[in-house]
């Protein structure tokens, strides 16, 4: 019979109180190449995962491969290092059918836009309660240098000698198109912006899609550098804040303003004027203005929104029939089967 | 007057439009012979398209019941009773019938644009092309509308609808069916419909008058009830018993079941008979592909669920890659592989089992896992259960091949006493398992390994499909250590054998041919080699539910006759393993036509053998 | 060698200026239920092609599996029925080696946006030169009645008896969402309407994702009756053309204008003002304004846009390489293998 | 004064961090040994991880070449000569060296700092572990850097970093190497780089010079040029070799090459070498996925062009049914498999070939098609050549299968004349083919259908993966057509047998034992009895090129030896098939290592054999 009871075994198991930023660190060395962007994530996931007040048994790290994927190796939680792409489906599998767990899928910009690009917007569509993490350096690490689904127009790269003929996706666009309810951006060298917007989709009870731009020093260096470089990181990052006007620069002098035709633009506070400045709203239910948002910068040279761009509740999968399914298993007994095996018309030989 | 004539058995096919009910007839007609206590086995079959234009060929659905007073293996090669709704139906399923077979026609239905529209040029009642047959000619229709005509608020069209339950009174009256069970169902299934309720009954009784009454058909038969073993018994597909046998194995082992799948002809009715079960705590999920499929499957098994996916060939192709992973993550699992005809597309509707050695080998590297196949619809509920219990109890991935025919077909089914239902423990581990620390891959006396599952306070770990070290799991590039690893995983599987039954012989002293099948070549098989023992002949036949491993005695059996024959709708896929590992030289009866074997076919193979 | 010719082979061939409908019915009997919509997209797509100027040769139809995808059958074009959810991927294959072919890629919702999703998603962001067409009829037909991606939540079908758990794909926003250059919208029983579309699509250099709402008598009859039933047509479709303001309604008395916040809101002309309806630019760059307006409607019950959403050009793949491909292909002979095989460090061994 | 030793053969191991520049100086050297003109393969080793710490032992990058004055078939077993450049690559090589070996190290790196990270406790050039070694201890970085110390612009950093080439003026001395071939590389290598260029070659005549006039160095070694076939030679490695088959193919007919893939090690070398072709008319794309690469190259296929794809274990699992459309299309294609370490992610850089089964039998359905094993790294020319040509004679799907080893290894290639080179013809259709009608299944002498393409005119056609019609290709669902078409389908990849070389025995009269084997175990096989053959045991070897249909005379091969060894890396899967064919109780020598077999294991088989 089932143990109903098994679900809650550890509520009371590793000392959630007073679980720290250690508690999460596995035993196996990291392998990722030095100065890499992931060691910056996986620092920042690891220091607020105790903020979830979950035991440590509780939570779930679902990868793909990549290098990105190594993440669950290095995560003194339990985790399951899938195959390519389908770490969203797994995690789908394991969060709909455990409800109890914090289940997390991360993955590479290849792994997760590429092959794994199906089972991404179909677990935002049906709003799965699992946190994605998108670990973007747009290139193929793992496999040495090649063109990513994020890579630049016209990017070099190993398979692509001549320049890439395709142009990027925009993750965020993309996972506002695929409906999803929770989109965000941060970036691996801001640790703190990490750790809010992890915070964010942690509290999110639906599909979190949460795109982490990471350096890959090996493979395209300073991809991001303009968003994370001391001397051009204020005129680049736009942090998005829900409630508040957007605005931006060294001295908060720029903005985020609509302009007559209905679309977005970078405007001087002085110019405009603050009250033409654009006030984020994470929640409305229209996923439009998040989409503007998202496409304000075409490049991450050009200032470029992060943070929370969309936060809104629907259904989440699932919730409809838990508590059906878990009372029915937990009533489920010799009973309930017989009658179903003798469902419909049956007749008896007698010996 | 009639008079009734004894049968040992009947085959009967009604055939008509796929909108002239005649599934719903068969099933009537198939309960009433249960409850009236034959064995007994029936196949329906419908057209490709979902709505093929009225009264072509295209559009014939067709429902065969073979019943006896004794117990019986196949849905029946040859009809001996045709019900043909309409020229079409006629047409299409004529050539099938065993010569001086009954045909019972609705006559009103040969109109000239009906028997243009099945590319007849005369009227094949009156040209004198069925002498061979005793063909009846019945006005179904006319008869329908007369016996409903004065239902208030049954207009003749509707009445006319109700032929099929006309037609199903005419057999049940000819076959002696009790009818209480067909009114029964009949006020069941309408009980909010009045009108409707009433012309059903009156279109039956009508039908059954008509036999009692009418000089036109002068016979009865009578199959006397066959002395079946005792117990209560149901009637069922082998979708219906695949999707028992899943749901016990999740009562009986406490592991809840998520069913995880992509809709696939003829995969996609588990889907739906266990999307039903929300109230027994089965969890379906439509996943957006079959990869999906097998990945929330698996998913869901290191939550510590039944993950279980299913799908028909082409899925299975897409599934390979995330079966790979089930192997290495050694977590169970079951994947159904419900069989149709291919190649690619091939022929979705029709059976085929072809897919056996890609169940094998169907992924790259080495990567063994133990395959199971279900020999009739009513073995789908063991063969699930034991596909779970190997699952479980080795830490694997486990493939149930079924087809497009054991989905479809019924026969009836022993229920059985839930106290006999093997016994399947999750073993979850608890704690650590050698000094103080809890290894992954530490296998047990199976050479099981351990299935620690997320809640499981101090067990936390992390696995994957990398390579690893052997206790561990941690990842591993050692090559002693994957050596180790390979034969661990392939020592697991073949071990299997020591815990599944020996092959069973149904021997005949004297015989010195053994006929092997596997999967739905069960019924055929049997069948034919119990018709050349009538007839006289001695041969031996064997059926194997496990195709990997093969029972440990699968070698000794086949070594100890002359000739094995193996009998499979494929191009010898089972020949080529026995002939590999026992170095046999079986001999193979193939059949790629989309069609279940016929046990005259087999018959005829093992009497030219003798 | 190359016979680079055989590309052009048909230029003259199937008397391209008399080409009328019949010459694209093919002789295989249609399959489609009594009534289905898809008999009236193949004649509005038979009707069209004429137009296209090409002799019937230079024409493949590409499809995946479903009820839709049996079209690839009954045009008597190049024809190849592929396997489920595929076909933007053979089509690309094919597109980008024979860029001399009009290539049309059709599926049903459940072949294209489920099974097929990813493929549909990286063809439009690369702008692979193919017309992608989504028979949408918000079901399985083919395998008899399950839910499909775009089937509303609560949607009871066979595989989900209790409802739908899942919010349905916006064919058009993830269309968007991945970048496309090319987004339509047209409804089966509105034959000139989709020949119009139809037109645009052709018309337009790269990829071309069309949807198209088609009703499925069997699994899901009327799904879109409030869009094509003669009394509330007119109340329904808005119809959207570039440069002109967007107004429906029978007395074109209802319009689409931008709300304060930049939403967009269904008016009465009366009440706003003529000055206030959004005017149609499908040739915007920026694709908020069109994802804004797929989402105008949540419901097909809802008045709801039609016509081309957004038409922009950007680099088409393969269209750098072309030339130089062809040109190489022309030029390539013996010598030039020879000395590939030569390249590198080679030495010789004297007899 | 050192002395000159005459060698007939030698094998040496470059190690040293992956920063190192192992791969080029191994490459360099493995140049002048070429142009020198002795026989030889190579094979490099590389971290699995992109960056490992520097100085650790999963960083460590080695290079191993063995030349010989004779025909040599692998790149070895154990080294004699190990050059390591720090104590991680001393340590994680010192145990496949042969005894007595000789070990050139880089003294300089030798600190506490490296042996510590390394994981030596105590230093082993000084703690007498390497006494069966001849040890040269060598401070190749200080003298690096005062080599290149006066030369304008270069920091002593850049000059350390020039001491892989200092290695290789060491060895090119200790082997006689012609100087003026690594000279002219560096020249052309750092044209535009003055300084490098210059600190470049200082290093590189340093470590020459060094050899030349130190005493430390007392042996020189000489292996003279080997009496190879006459002719222009190349070294290729069996990636290039397969590209340049590939492209070889698309010249000779005349169709244009369509490449698509998703990258996967260690097949994604195969797609950067093809993508850098574009003067060539090849198009690569790099798909979205696996799927998409199969289908990519299919419809290009149905364009009229060669379409190709190539990826490793994982990405075939999810091309299987896109290969099975393309069997039932029957249009050429060609799918490369390179294969990798199993199950599952498995261990993606090591070599290993299991997936031979996979290739075979990884489709649902009956979906033959053909199987070809590449055997060496220059056969993967021939290979692609073959694998085009058989799908293009035979409008078919072809699996190419190679694999890490093959891949990465090289040796010399006889440039062969491109007159004799396959002629492939495409054999476009250019009109109808039976009485004014085009029937696109209608087939030829070899049951090949006929290359209609798009753009033909009057040769419209539409074809799917349903089953088809025999002749018209229109869908059929007839059982007795499936049947045939089934039959068809096999019967064409069968007659392939007719249309490929006969098995090739390299016999010894008296032999008893036939060694078998497919792929890369070629090299090992041959040399392994070779060996036998030298210590006077007699035994036979054939290899198999062509997997599926197998040489006609593959059973009486077989047959006429009294024991059959089958030798492959994975559990026995060629040796389950031609016990399966030929019921001969083949025997195996499997090893499942990560690793390709090696000559020394072979001999020692047969030697228990015999
Ligand atoms: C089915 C399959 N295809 C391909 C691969 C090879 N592969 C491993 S990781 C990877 C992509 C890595 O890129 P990304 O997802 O961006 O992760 P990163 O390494 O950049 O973190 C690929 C193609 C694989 N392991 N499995
Ligand atoms: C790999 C694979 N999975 C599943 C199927 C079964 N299948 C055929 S068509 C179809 C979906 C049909 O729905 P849709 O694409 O919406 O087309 P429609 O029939 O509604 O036009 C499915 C699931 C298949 N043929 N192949
Ligand atoms: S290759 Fe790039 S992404 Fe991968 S570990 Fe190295 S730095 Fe990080
Ligand atoms: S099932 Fe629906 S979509 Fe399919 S042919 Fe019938 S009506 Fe059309
Ligand atoms: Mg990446
Ligand atoms: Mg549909």
């Amino acid at each position: 019979m089932a143990d109903g009871a098994r679900y809650h075994a550890s509520e009371n198991g590793s000392g959630v109180a007073t679980l720290t930023k250690q508690d999460f660190v596995s035993g196996q060395e990291t392998r990722w190449c030095p100065g890499c962007g992931d060691y910056a994530v996986l620092a920042a996931v690891q220091e607020f995962l105790p903020e979830l007040g979950l035991p440590l048994e509780r939570i779930v790290f679902v990868t793909g491969i990549g290098c990105a994927g190594r993440f669950a190796y290095y995560m003194n939680t339990y985790g399951l290092h899938g195959i390519h792409g389908r770490a969203p489906a797994l995690a789908t599998g394991l969060a709909v059918s455990r409800p109890d767990l914090s289940v997390w899928a991360l993955g590479g910009d290849g792994d997760m836009l590429s092959i794994g690009g199906n089972h991404l917007i179909h677990a935002l569509r049906r709003n799965i309660p699992i946190k994605i993490l998108v670990l973007n350096n747009q290139v193929y690490g793992l496999t040495k240098g090649q063109t990513s689904p994020t890579s630049e127009l016209g990017k070099v790269t190993k398979s692509t000698p001549f320049g890439s003929e395709d142009q990027p996706f925009n993750p965020l666009a993309l996972a506002l198109g695929a409906g999803a309810s929770f989109v965000a951006r941060t970036v691996d060298r801001d640790r703190h912006h990490v750790i809010e917007v992890l915070r964010a989709a942690s509290e999110h009870p639906g599909a979190a899609f949460v795109e982490i731009y990471h350096n890959c020093p090996i493979f395209n260096d300073e991809a991001y550098a303009a968003l994370t470089d001391k001397d051009t990181k204020d005129a680049h990052q736009i942090r998005l804040e829900h409630g508040l006007p957007i605005r931006f620069g060294a001295e908060r002098e720029r903005g985020v303003a609509r302009r007559p035709d209905g679309s977005l633009a970078i405007v001087e506070v002085a110019d405009a004027g603050e009250d033409a400045l654009l006030v984020h709203d994470a929640h409305r239910a229209d996923p439009s203005m998040a989409f503007a948002l998202a496409h304000l910068s075409q490049r991450v040279s050009e200032p470029t929104p992060i943070g929370v761009f969309r936060a809104v509740e629907r259904p989440v999968h699932g919730e409809s029939s838990r508590e059906e399914l878990e009372a029915a298993h937990e009533a489920i007994g010799p009973g309930e089967l017989e009658a179903l095996l003798h469902g419909g018309a049956t007749w008896t030989v007698e010996s | 007057m009639s008079r009734t004539v004894d049968k040992d058995r009947v085959v009967i096919r009604i055939a008509g439009d796929s909108g002239d009910g005649m599934q719903l007839a068969g099933g009537r007609f198939t309960d009433a012979t249960a409850v009236f206590g034959n064995d007994l086995a029936t196949a329906p079959s419908y057209p490709a398209e979902v709505r093929a234009p009225a009264g072509t060929l295209r559009g014939v659905s067709a429902f065969q019941i073979h019943f006896a007073s004794r117990d019986i293996l196949t849905p029946g090669d040859r009809p001996n009773v045709l019900v043909a709704m309409n020229p079409a139906a006629l047409k299409s399923n004529v050539d099938t019938l065993e010569s001086g077979a009954t045909i019972v026609v609705n006559d009103d239905a040969f109109s000239k644009r009906n028997l243009a529209k099945a590319g007849y040029d005369a009227n094949p009642l009156e040209d004198g092309s069925l002498s061979e047959f005793r063909v009846y000619r019945v006005p179904m229709t006319s008869m329908t509308v007369k016996a409903t005509e004065s239902i208030e608020g049954v207009s003749s069209r509707d009445g006319a609808r109700a032929k099929n339950l006309f037609a199903l009174g005419v057999l049940s009256w000819m076959y002696g069916r009790p009818v209480e069970v067909t009114e029964e169902w009949i006020e069941r299934k309408f009980a909010n419909r009045g009108a409707i309720l009433t012309a059903n009954l009156a279109a039956f009784h009508a039908g059954y008058n008509f036999g009692e009454t009418a000089d036109l058909l002068d016979v009865r038969y009578r199959v006397k009830p066959a002395a079946l073993r005792p117990g209560t018994y149901r009637n069922v597909d082998g979708t219906t018993a695949t999707a028992l046998g899943l749901i016990a194995a999740s009562v009986t082992s406490g592991l809840p079941l998520l069913f995880a799948s992509y809709p696939i002809t003829p995969a996609s009715e588990l889907l739906h008979e266990l999307a039903r079960q929300r109230s027994l705590g089965v969890r379906t999920i439509q996943a957006e592909d079959e990869i999906a499929a097998a990945n929330m499957a698996l998913g869901a098994a290191f939550g510590g669920q039944l993950g279980v996916t299913a799908t028909s060939g082409p899925g299975m192709d897409l599934k390979a890659e995330t079966i790979g992973l089930a192997v290495a993550l050694e977590l169970p699992m079951v994947i159904v592989d419900v069989q149709r005809a291919g190649p690619s597309t091939g022929m979705p509707t029709k059976p085929e089992s072809a897919d056996l050695l890609m169940a094998l080998y169907g992924r790259h590297g080495e990567s063994p896992l133990p395959v199971i196949a279900a020999a009739t619809p009513a073995h789908c509920f063991d063969a699930a259960l034991e596909a779970v219990r190997l699952a479980v109890d080795y830490r694997t991935p486990v493939i149930l091949l079924s087809d497009a025919f054991l989905a479809n077909s019924s026969e009836p089914w022993l229920i059985p006493n839930i106290e006999d239902l093997p016994r399947i423990d999750p073993r979850f581990a608890q704690g650590p398992n050698l000094d103080g620390e809890f290894l992954p891959y530490l296998r047990d006396e199976r050479l099981a390994r351990p299935w620690a599952i997320p809640g499981t306070i101090g067990l936390a770990h992390r696995i994957g499909g990398l390579e690893k070290e052997d206790g561990t799991g941690n990842i591993s590039y050692d090559p002693e250590n994957h050596a180790r690893m390979t034969s661990l995983r392939a020592e697991k599987v073949r071990g299997i054998a020591r815990d599944i039954a020996p092959l069973e012989v149904d021997h005949e002293d004297g015989a010195e041919l053994l006929v092997l099948g596997w999967g739905s070549s069960y019924g055929p098989i049997t069948a034919g080699a119990r018709r050349v023992r009538e007839r006289g002949g001695k041969v031996a036949a064997a059926h194997l539910f496990h195709l990997n491993p093969l029972p440990a005695n699968t070698g000794e059996v086949l070594r100890s006759y002359r000739r094995v024959l193996v009998a499979e709708t494929n191009t010898g896929q089972l020949s080529q393993i026995v002939r590999a590992e026992f170095l046999v030289d079986a001999e193979s009866f193939t059949k790629l036509e989309g069609k279940p074997l016929l046990a005259a076919e087999l018959e005829r193979e093992i009497l030219e053998r003798l």
